[in-house]
Parts: C-alpha cells; structure tokens; sequence
C-alpha cells in the first residue's frame, strides 16, 4: 500500500514537472515586458531580434521568453523568491538599485563567479561608461550588465507656458521659485488647472523617490545618504523638499492633489499633461520614449511643436548638489544570471550577446533611448542626444545600500503625509526618522539639524 | 386564506424593500452588462454607442487570456474536486465517528486557516511546492488551495452533517450494510446538498483568486484568467475598458452558470448552527 | 433456552459509533495530509519565524537571528503604535471595519434579507439573491474593477445617479475610503449571511409562525420571538466565519490599494505590505501569529455566547 | 426466530444510568413491548439488541449466542426507526430492497421480493415514487416493507406508530397484531402508548428509570400492577390511586382519607407486614370499577364534581378531592348522567388494590 501511493505521487509530479527537453539546453529569459503590452519594445526586442539570431548562432540552445506582465515590485517579489529556491528565469531583467540587496540576501552571485573568468575578457566591458557600468555594480563586482541609464528633467508644455506670457522656447527656471512662479501665472489664467506634477505619495511607489523628492532633494544640496553612507534622517533640505511639496498640493494647490493619492495616480498625472491641466512635468527621459509617442494612450497631440523640457534648477543658483545650479538623477536596468541556472555558459553567453553592438543597434532601431554603451549612437532622437549632453554630466545616482528600498517606502509615506494635509513637514520628518531609525538603527542614521 | 389589508400592504412594502435592495446589489454590476458591447466604453454608464462583438472578438483572438480560462477551470474543478471528497470523508468522520477530540478540531483547524490565508504564510508556502519540485503546475495551485480551503470546508459540512439523522446509517447497517457500505448507498446521497454548496464555494474561491497562482506559477501558459486579465492592461498599466469588460464578462460567466444550474438543480441550502 | 454465562475476559469496551475509529482515522487521512502539509506546517514555520528578524532580502535573509519577542514589540511599540501605516492603526481600523461591515453590514442585511425573501413572491426573491450572490461569487479582480468604474469620480455610475437626483457628487475614494470599503465588504459578503439564514429560517416549521399569526402577531414580533431565537446556532456560525473572513480579506486591496494614506490599511492589507513588499517576514510573522489570536479571541467569545443562552 | 435475552445490562452516559443492571429474557416468538415513559431507558435498551449501543456492562444474547459487541451488521435483525429513516433518493423499490441489496442479491430478485412485501402492505402500486412524494402512512408501510422483506431473527420496532394520527395508527396497530399472529415473529417493540402495549404484546415490560418495574403479560399487568407506577401507567384512564392511612381495626384493616368511606378490608399478613413498617397505604381503585352509589355507604368515596365527560358508550366522571387529587369513573351508560354539586363513587371490595408506602402492591389474599 504505502509502496503503492509512493509510486502514485511520484507519477503525478513526474507527468507534471518533466518537461521533455527537445534541445540541448533550454534559457528561459524573463523581462517585466509584453509585446502590445507593458515595456512593448524590449519584448519585441528580445523576442524578435535576440532570440533568433542568438539561436541561429548556438543551434543547440533554445530561448524562451516568459513575458512578465505584472508590476515591478511583483516581479521583484517572484525573483527574490525564486532565486532564493534555486528556481527562476536563467536570465532576467533587472532594476540596479536592487542589486545591493539581492546580493546581501546570498540572492545573486556576482557574474565571474556564476559563469566563470572569461566573463571577464568580455570585450564589452570597455565599452560601456564608467557611470553606467556601475549600475549594475556592487562592492566592487559585476552582477549584470546595464542595458541602459536615463536622465531626469522638467517636461513642459510650451502652449500652455506660452499662454501664461511666459518665452516658453527660451524659458529655463533657475530656482524653485521660478518654478512655482510659472505655475501660479498659469494657475491664474486657467484656475482649474494643476500646471506641476511633482510625484508624491505611496501608490507611485519609486516613482515618487526618483522622479518627485531626490530631484528636490538634491536641489538643497543634499542626498538620501550622507558622504559615509548614512542615511540623513531630519536636516534643513528634508524640510525645504517637503516644504516645497507642501506648497504645489496643500498651500497653493498648483499640483493635482488627488493624483498623488490615488492607487492609479501617475497615469492620471500623465493624463493631465496629455490634456493640458499640467504643465511642468518632473519625469525621466521615459516619459517622451514610451509616455507620448505619436499612438500611445498618452500620446500629447502635436508633441513636436507643444512639448518641451527643461532642466531641473536647485532651489536657488549654486545650491544644488556639488554647487549645481541644475540636478538631475540617473538609474538604469540591465539583465542579471540567476546564480543557480543550469547553463551558467549558455546564459553568460546570451547576456552578452545582447549587448553587443549589433543587437543594441537592433534596439535602438526598436525604441531609441540612452545607452550604456558609448559606442552606440541614438539614432535620429533629438530629444534624447541633447538631454543625455546636458544632463548625464550632472547626474547622481542612488546609494548603493542594502536598504536603500525600505528607506525609499518611507520617503513615500513622509511625501504623502504632507502632501495629504495629514502631517506639517517637520512632523512628517519626525516620523520619518523614526521610522527609518527602527530600520536600519541608529548608527546607520545621521541628524543635520 | 384572505389578506388583511394592512397585511396586504405589509407584503407589498416587503416585495419594494426586497426589490430595493437586489437593485442596490445590481448597481455596481451594471456597467459589465454595457460596457463590453460598447466600441467606445469608458468608466461611465452608457448605452452601447455603437453596438459591437468587436471587443469579444479582439478578447477571443487573445490566445494566452483564452487559455487562462481553461487554466482557471482546470485548477478550480481540480480544486473542487479534492476539496469536495477530502471534506466529505473528514466531515463524514468528524460527525460520526467517535474519535476523541473530534469536535475542538474543526475549531482549531479553522483558527490555523486563518493564519495561513493571510499573506504570511505564502512564503512556507512557496517554499514547500519548490521544496516537493511542483513550482508552475497546475497540481501546486490545486494542492495549496484544497489545503487552505478544507477547514472551512469540513466546518460547513460537518454542521450539515450532524444536521441529518443518524437512523439512515443507522437503519441501513441494521440491514446488513457495512459501515462503508451505508456511507456509499445513504449517507453520500443525503449529504449532497450540503456538498455541492462547498463544492460551489470553493470553486468561486479558487476560479476568483490572484495570490496564490501568481506566487506559485510562472509560465504563462499555465497562468489563470485572474492573473491573464492584466495583459488587458494597456503599456502604461491602464485598463484597456474595452476589451478588460469583455474578458471580465467572460470569465465571470462560468460561476453565474454554475450558480443558476445548482440552485436550478439541488436549491442552495445550508444548514448549520451550532450545538454546543 | 439457556445461555451459560461465558466469562468473557475483560477488554476494554468500545462504544458503537457508525464510523469505526480505524475507518474514522482513515477517512480523516486525505483531508489530514493536505491540511497538515498546507496549514498546519505552515503555521508552525509562521510562528518560529515571527521570533526571528528574517527578511527575503539583505543581509538577514541568508542568516536570520532569533530576535525573541522584538517584532511583537516592534509592533506595539507605543512611540508609533497608533501612527497611521503602523501596526496599531491598522488593528483598530480593521476593529471597527469587522464591526461596520460583518457585524452590523452583513450580519444585518443578510438577516433582513433572508427574513424580506420568505415572504415575498417568488420571482422578486429569485432576482434579488441573484444579484446578492452574483457579488458573493464574481472574481474579485472582476469585482474591483467594477467598483473603481462604479465610484469614479468623473465617469461613475454612482455620481451620475447623485447628480441625476440632484444631489452633490462625491469624490468617495479619497474622502470617505474608510466608508468605501465598509459598504464594498458589506456588498461582497451579504450573501453568505443570507443563505444561511434563510435556509435556518426555512427549517423552522410554518406552524410557529402560523400559531403567532392567528395570536396577532407583528411581522417584527414573529422575527424577534420566534425567528431569532430558533436560529441563534446559525447566527453563532455565520458570526464566527464572517468574522474572521471579514477580518482576513484582502479584497479591499484590489479598490484602494489600502490607501489614500493607509488610511484603508486593513491588516491582511498591512501584513502583506510588510511581509511581501518590503519582505519582512519576522514581522508580518508576527503580525499573522496576532490575527490568528484575535480570531481565537472572536470565536471563543461567540461560542460562549451561544453557549450560555441555549442554557438559559 | 429466535430468543433474545440480557444478563445484567448496564449503560451509562457519563454520570447518567439509562439502563440499570437489566436482566430479561424473550422467548422464541414472543411479542415484547418495552413500555415507559420517555427517558425510562427503553430505546436505549433496544438500540442495544440493535447493536447501535455498546452496553457499558453485561451481556446481550440473541438466539443463545453472544452479541454484545457485534456490529448490528451482523446481528440478521430488522428494524423499524420512528422516523422511518427512508433513504430519500431511492424509490420505493430500491428502499425497501436494500436490505437484500447489501446481502448480495441480483436486482431482479430483489425487485420482486420487495414487490411482494410491497403488495401485501397495499403499497405495492407506489414502488416508483420517491418517499417525499407518498403521504405518511404509506411512509410507515414502506419502513415496515423493508424491515419485512428478509427473514430476520428479531425484529425491532422504535416507537414505529408515533408519527401517524389516531386512525392511521389504530389501522397500523391492527395489521402488526395480525402480522405477529401470521408469521410468529420475534419483535421487541418499544412504545410509550400504554393501549399499544396493551394490543400487541404478549410480554410487557414496564420501564421506569433504567429498570424495568414489571415484566408480564398484558392482563398481568392490568389486574395486577407491581408498583403504584405501573398502575399508574397501564390503563386509560389510568387507575385511580388514594393514599390513606392504615391502621389494623378489629382484625380488619381500616383506611382513613378525606371523603373516603370503606368498610374493613379483610387483614392479610402481607397488610400486616406493611403496616409494621408505615402506616401510609395506597388505595388503587380502576376507573371502569367505579360506579354512581349513595352518599355514606360503605366502600365510596365522595367529592365535589370536577368534570362530566361524555364519551358515547360511556361517561368519565372526575370528582376533585382537592389538592389535585382526582378520581375518575368510567361509567357505562346510555343515559344522560345528571349530576348535583357532590358525588359519591362507589366499588366492590375484590376490585381494590392496595399499595404500601414504598408504591409496591401488596398481594391480595390468593396471590
């Protein structure tokens, strides 16, 4: 009997789990990416353009692409618990702020250790730029290889500046007040409109850090973490950003309160902007590459003529980060080895396969956008070669810190609570110290106040 | 028997109250009987502006949220299945038999589930299908969800069991049947109402869930319709109202259909009640 | 005839019972496996980890420690305890929502409702449960989704009715989130109360009502003396399952997201954030081992009450 | 057929004894009615032979082998429940074949036995319906037809008549006596119906609390109760019961009670061992051995009226001696009884049955 019901358990995993290996080796490849759907042109890309070609030059491997259509932070979830199993995609998609974390919880290897030496005689290392490179970086060791970097900046609707009586072509804030001054002259104009979009609140998740508080943030001159890694829990910018927040939702009501509260908030900020209730943007590079291209939900009618960017001023000249006068922010995706895949070789080889120039171009042809290889031109994007000059001198990019992903919930919270009306800035930041304290402990916190 | 006047009234203010309140219920659902059928619908209650089969014909051309139905289908009538039978004994046994303990465990049992259906216990939870190598199987889904549901499931159905007499078996073992016997021929047959409304329960629980496969499954051809109904999503994480309404209808209509053809059927009775 | 008294030799007695305790026991096997493995395991791993610091990602996740009680008291830490999107606000949130919405939402209206169907004519009773079941049994991602379309601010089919009786719209989601869920749950759930009542009503013989009939009585007179007190093991069943089904649903999530603010964090809601967005698990250990106590807490209380009555 | 006999059953439910010490024995053949009030532990009893109980001590014998712990499977007994217990989704057919069912017979068989049972119990037109949709008596016939269609060794009744009304239960009663008298079966029949008993049985056994009181036959038990219990309980009405005190007057045994008028009763020892120990007695005088007599004479006992109850062939006359205390005549008459304010009953010396304090009768001079 007992012998009996092994031999039936055993069959009904065996008829359920044995897939039939028709090659030699199987790669699954997984992306937040669905063709007509979320991230439409890296799908496309790796399905149409990667996938065959690598297949055409390692016959005996066959790619297959798990289109992941959820949300990051799901995806997220789905990786760290299947690498924490030894199961997952062999290779995947992957947000590098993420990495500091992932490695600390023994979630990823470092790519030398997965796929052995030779990872390092890639000749694409020396071509991809110090900034970038480090993307993907960790005390010191690759874990991936960046696919691409991104710059942040002000997106404007020239119309509507113009509307105001503002020299939409040649207007360029060079202080916060200068900002909020353009915004209250079309608030004037058009009551009912909310002309800033500065990301706040939970549901934008890192949306609201990157985009919304480092770029102010980093306009008082300071950052998340201080120079020796510590994270800055209560300090006179803390309280100018919120300040600054406090005054677009709450005082002035120059920002779109209501979409930074609701669960579909930033599409609704992208709403607005298509239909001219806003009119200074704060977004990444994303935004004109997949927001409002000619066909998409958002597309803004006209968009060579009405839509123009911006760089970020610091909250007065030379106040800035470093003394900038302007701020940006950079982040970037690229695509890891699951450090327990069957076919270290095999992955390692596709990873870089994808990164080689010809496959990039491929992409560029695809969806043109920053790259992280300088070798790579963009082709025919305006838009993308004056901003990448301007701004990826500025740029900053976030700690390298395990914990940079909790603190970042509760930057969330803190923007909420005052953008809400709940808290006034300084509770706001009391409570994020307390919060961020019982996180990480004291010692890892500093007080600039 | 002749109706009072005031008795009269009574009832037509009970039939108005009643009818209110089903309308009430309708309300939010409303918008599901337009919108797909509608070319151009919006979050907004309209009349079909124009008229169309378009929206299920895009849905239906979608072969990865077809196959998520009958995903859907095969986990819930696996589901229901194991949680139909496995319930049905243990109720069967709770109820009759006199094992001592019997009546604190489906007290406890319930208390546990409580626990595990938070978010919790997902992780136990994922680590034992990828520890038993079940990860992206529908069998991982169907295991996990008979597990979680049984408890309530035995609760139900041991109060309806305890509801029936005991001289059925009992008369059918005078007879001559044997204790399995009289299960098969008398009690299975009686108990069944009471199965078919956990059946239906869970099979509404198991074809609605998000969590559970989205944790526990990877490839997109096994993913289930809760899950498929996101690739309605437009790049920006929009709904796209169309063709979202069309698949939404689609995928509610096999528990509608189940329901009217049970409660068609058997009535949709419980018993139930506790005795202390 | 004579039967000499054989001295039978002593052995334990064993009470007939129509189901041996062998075939009992094998009966149990099935459900007992799945259940140990799907619930029981996991209520173990859940309680050992709440006394740990592990988390899915950093450093504790390769080596958790024993922390003892520190998540407990994390928890209720009374510096932030009652701090919105903290622990104790959830629980007191999820208090009075269980209270709103199972108790006095659909506790209540189930009973109304199984007590308006006895006597109305058929076809109204057949629509009105269709569509009280219809929101039980939809998939609840259906269901969310018609709720968002239903209390749109600008488009929805509730502000389009205000404004068609005259009355001022209402931005619901964000103002009155709390209330939203309260009457979303009492939607959702109505119906399990109502099938159960109705079918506890329906098993009491006619003749009680008829006898209170010819005695004069009032439709609320027959209710409150003889519906309500034949059906108090129901009503104890139906508190103790929508309780903790209210208390652990997570389908709220689905419509606000547990916000604007935290301010629709329900605990299933908060655990989840904890345990699987910022990948906490000591803590939303933590936080499940405390829900189950509570429901114990329900369960024991209504069972005592039902208890104590039948006594009377 | 066969004998069914208990050594010394005990069965407790916790503290409670439902079945004290019971020790009887049934004959091949017989017709035994376990008759007592609810909770006297007669259903208990009968579940026992059923094998639905385990006694808790004792043993339990049916044809002269043991069956204590014998599954009721394999006890070859029939049994009727009071609620029938008719399986709701089989047809009349197939309920009342089950039994031959599980012994492995082939369907046809089956059907054509249970079709004869079916005949003679005048069901056998119904065979197709399910048992919701045929009216209760035939309910009743059908659980008869199933525990009639096997030969069993005994057959057991629980209270099978309860759920009928008064007609259909008389009818149903008539058919059992002429069943019993037709195939001479075993059956142990438990009822609380005194007329029931009284019908069917050719052994009583009174039950009272565990015990059993008195087991005789039928005219046993009428013409002489074993305890003031028994009289109480056999009999409709019941038998008229006054508690007196005695006390030993010229060699005759004299009994004082409010309106209670009686000439010496002739002394016996047993009387006088009974006055030795209390000098309370009990008078039980049966309604039927009552009639209308003269204010004062001996042997009467006189009250105010309570209540004058025409019942056709006769009258019940019910007088209040106070304190709830009542005494009823059942009077055979054709004639109007026209009765004043006081009334005065009267009866014959051989029809007194006397009690002492502890209720158990003491015997007659001759018994």
């Amino acid at each position: 009997m007992k012998n009996r019901m092994r031999a039936l358990a055993l069959g009904l995993i065996g008829a359920t789990s044995v897939a039939i290996p028709a090659f030699a080796v199987d790669l699954n490849v997984t992306c937040r990416c669905v063709i007509g759907g979320v991230n439409s042109g890296t799908a496309q890309w790796i399905q149409e353009s990667v996938i065959p070609a690598f297949e055409a030059a390692h016959p005996d491997v066959k790619v297959t692409l798990n289109q992941f259509g959820g949300e990051d932070a799901q995806l997220t979830q789905q990786l760290a618990l299947d690498f924490s199993t030894g199961a997952g995609p062999d290779v995947s998609a992957f947000d590098g702020f993420l990495i500091p974390s992932f490695v600390e919880g023994g979630l990823l290897k470092s790519l030398d250790e997965v796929a052995g030496p030779e990872v390092n005689d890639w000749s694409g290392w020396a071509a991809l730029s110090e900034g970038s490179r480090s993307l993907m970086e960790y005390q010191g060791k690759f874990y991936g290889i960046p696919l691409g970097t991104d710059v942040r900046m002000i997106h404007t609707r020239k119309d509507i500046l113009a509307e105001a009586g503002i020299d939409a072509d040649n207007w360029q804030p060079k202080s916060w007040e200068e900002v909020l001054d353009a915004a209250r002259a079309i608030k004037k104009i058009k009551p009912d409109s909310f002309p800033i979009q500065l990301n706040a609140g939970v549901a934008m998740g890192e949306a609201t850090t990157m985009q919304g508080y480092w770029l102010a943030l980093l306009g008082t001159g300071e950052k998340v973490t201080d120079d020796n890694g510590k994270f800055v829990v209560s300090s006179q910018g803390i309280l100018d950003t919120l300040n600054l927040y406090k005054t677009i939702y709450v005082d002035e009501a120059l920002g779109d309160q209501r979409a930074q509260l609701l669960a579909d908030g930033r599409n609704r900020s992208f709403a607005n902007f298509r239909d001219g209730v806003t009119a200074l943007l704060f977004e990444g590079d994303y935004f004109y590459r997949s927001v409002t291209p000619e066909g998409s939900e958002f597309a803004v009618p006209n968009r060579d003529e009405v839509m123009g960017w911006v760089k970020v001023p610091a909250q007065e000249p030379g106040k800035g980060i470093r003394g900038q006068d302007f701020v940006t922010i950079s982040g970037g995706t690229g695509f890891v080895i699951n450090p327990a895949t069957d076919a270290p070789k095999e992955a390692w080889a596709f990873l870089s396969f994808m990164n080689e120039p010809e496959m990039q171009n491929a992409f560029q042809a695809i969806q043109p956008r920053i790259t992280a290889r300088k070798d790579i031109e963009i082709p025919n994007s305006p838009f993308l070669t004056a901003t990448s000059q301007a701004l990826l001198p500025l740029t900053t990019a976030r700690p390298n810190n395990p914990n940079y992903n909790a603190v970042s919930s509760e930057i969330q919270r803190m923007t909420e609570a005052v953008v809400s009306g709940e808290l006034s800035p300084e509770e706001a930041m009391a409570q994020y110290k307390a919060a961020v304290t019982a996180l990480v402990g004291a010692e890892n916190t500093v007080s600039l106040l | 028997m002749k109706l009072t006047i005031p008795a009269f009234v009574g009832r037509i203010a009970f039939s108005a109250l009643a009818a209110l309140i089903g309308a009430i219920f309708a309300l939010p659902l409303l918008w599901f009987l337009f919108a797909p059928f509608n070319a151009r619908a919006e979050l907004g209650l309209a009349l079909p502006d124009p008229w169309t089969l378009n929206n299920f014909v895009t849905v239906f051309g979608n072969s990865y949220a077809v196959q998520a139905l009958w995903n859907s289908f095969i986990q819930a009538a696996g589901g229901v299945i194991l949680v139909g039978a496995a319930a049905t004994l243990a109720a069967y046994a709770l109820s009759r038999s006199s094992i001592p303990g019997k009546s604190a465990v489906t007290y406890i049992l319930l208390l546990f589930s409580s626990v595990v259906s938070g978010s919790a216990a997902m992780v136990p939870i994922f680590l034992i299908i990828s520890a038993a190598g079940l990860m992206d199987t529908h069998i991982a889904v169907i295991l996990t969800f008979a597990g979680g549901l049984l408890p309530t499931a035995m609760f139900i159905l041991r109060d309806f069991i305890d509801s029936i007499p005991k001289s059925y078996e009992e008369s059918a073992m005078v007879a001559g049947a044997s204790p399995v016997q009289a299960f098969f021929d008398v009690a299975l047959p009686v108990i069944r109402p009471g199965i078919v409304v956990v059946v239906v329960w869970a099979f509404v629980n198991i074809w609605g869930s998000f969590l559970i496969p989205f944790i526990l499954l990877r490839s997109d051809s096994n993913m289930p319709a809760s899950v498929a109904i996101y690739s309605f999503y437009s790049e920006a994480g929009t709904p796209i109202v169309t063709l979202l309404a069309a698949y939404s209808l689609i995928y509610s209509l096999p528990v509608i259909a189940l329901y009217l053809f049970v409660s068609w059927k058997f009535g949709f009775r419980f018993f139930g009640g506790i005795k202390a | 005839m004579t039967t000499e008294p054989v001295p039978s030799p002593p052995k334990k007695v064993r009470n007939f019972a129509l189901l041996s305790n062998r075939a009992g026991a094998a009966f149990l096997t099935p459900a007992g496996l799945l259940v140990s493995v799907f619930v029981i395991v996991p209520f173990f791993w859940v309680i050992f980890v709440s006394f740990t610091n592990r988390t899915l990602l950093g450093r504790t996740a390769l080596n958790p420690e024993f922390v003892g009680l520190a998540n407990y008291f994390s928890l209720f830490d009374p510096a932030t305890f009652f701090q919105r999107g903290q622990f104790g606000f959830s629980l007191i949130l999820t208090t009075q929502f269980v209270l709103a919405s199972a108790l006095l939402g659909q506790a209540l209206l189930g009973l109304l409702l199984a007590w308006l169907i006895q006597t109305v004519p058929p076809w109204v009773k057949r629509i009105t449960e269709t569509f009280v079941i219809a929101a039980w049994i939809l998939p609840e991602v259906v269901i969310g989704f018609a709720w968002f379309a239903f209390l749109d601010r600008d488009q929805g089919t509730l502000n389009m009715l205000l404004e068609g009786f005259g009355l001022p719209p209402g931005d619901f989601l964000l103002q009155q989130p709390f209330w939203v869920i309260v009457v979303f749950n009492t939607w959702r759930g109505a119906a399990f109360s109502m099938m159960l009542f109705n079918s506890a009503f329906s098993s009491i013989p006619p003749s009680y009502f008829q006898a209170a009939d010819v005695a004069g009585a009032s439709s609320w007179q027959k209710f409150r003396d003889i519906g309500l007190p034949l059906i108090r093991g129901h009503i104890v069943t139906d508190l103790i399952l929508i309780t903790m089904w209210t208390f652990n649903t997570f389908t709220p999530f689905l419509l606000t997201n547990g916000g604007p603010s935290y301010r629709t964090e329900l605990v299933s809601i908060y655990n989840y954030r904890v345990a699987f967005q910022d990948f906490q698990f000591g803590k939303g250990a933590a936080v499940g081992v405390i829900m189950m106590l509570i429901n114990l807490a329900f369960a024991l209380v209504y069972l005592s009450i039902g208890r104590k009555k039948k006594v009377r | 057929m066969a004998s069914v006999e208990f050594k010394n059953v005990t069965k407790s439910f916790g503290e409670f004894k439902a079945v004290a010490d019971v020790s009887f024995d049934i004959g091949d053949g017989e017709f035994v009615c376990l008759l007592g009030p609810s909770g006297c532990g007669k259903t208990t009893s009968l579940r026992m032979m059923a094998g639905l109980e385990t006694p808790t001590s004792g043993q339990i014998f049916i044809g002269g082998q043991e069956v204590t712990h014998l599954h009721p499977k394999d006890r070859n007994i029939a049994m009727v429940f009071q609620d029938y217990a008719l399986y709701p989704h089989m047809n009349l057919a197939d309920n009342i074949a089950y039994p031959l069912k599980v012994r492995g017979e082939a369907v046809a068989a089956r059907h054509g036995r249970a079709k004869e049972v079916a005949d003679v119990l005048k069901i056998g037109h119904l065979m197709d319906r399910l048992p919701s949709q045929i009216s209760g008596g035939q309910q009743q016939r059908t659980s008869l037809a199933r525990a009639l269609v096997y030969p069993a060794k005994v057959y057991l009744f629980d209270e099978p008549l309860s759920n009928l009304d008064a007609k259909l239960r008389l009818e149903a009663r008539g058919f059992l006596n002429h069943l019993q008298r037709d195939m001479g079966m075993t059956a142990v029949y438990v009822t609380h119906d005194q007329a029931e008993a009284m019908a069917l049985a050719t052994r009583i056994a009174v039950m009272d609390h565990g015990h059993i009181v008195q087991f005789a036959s039928p005219i046993e038990i009428y013409r002489r109760p074993a305890t003031t219990f028994v009289a109480n309980f056999v009999g409709n009405p019941p038998m008229n019961l006054v508690e007196a005190e005695g006390a030993q007057v010229d060699g005759k045994l004299a009994l004082k009670a409010e309106g209670l008028t009686i000439a010496g009763l002739a002394m016996t020892d047993a009387i006088g061992k009974a006055l030795a120990t209390s000098n309370k007695l009990t008078l039980g005088v049966r309604p039927e051995h009552l009639g209308i007599a003269q204010t004062g004479a001996a042997n009467t006992i006189t009250a105010p009226l309570f209540a004058n109850e025409n019942m056709g062939p006769e009258s019940l006359v019910t007088l209040d001696r106070g304190d709830s205390a009542r005494v009823t005549a059942r009077i055979f008459t054709d004639d109007h009884l026209d009765l004043s304010q006081v009334v005065t009953l009267g009866f014959s010396a051989e029809h007194v049955h006397l009690f002492d304090s502890t209720g158990k009768r003491i015997p007659a001079l001759g018994e």
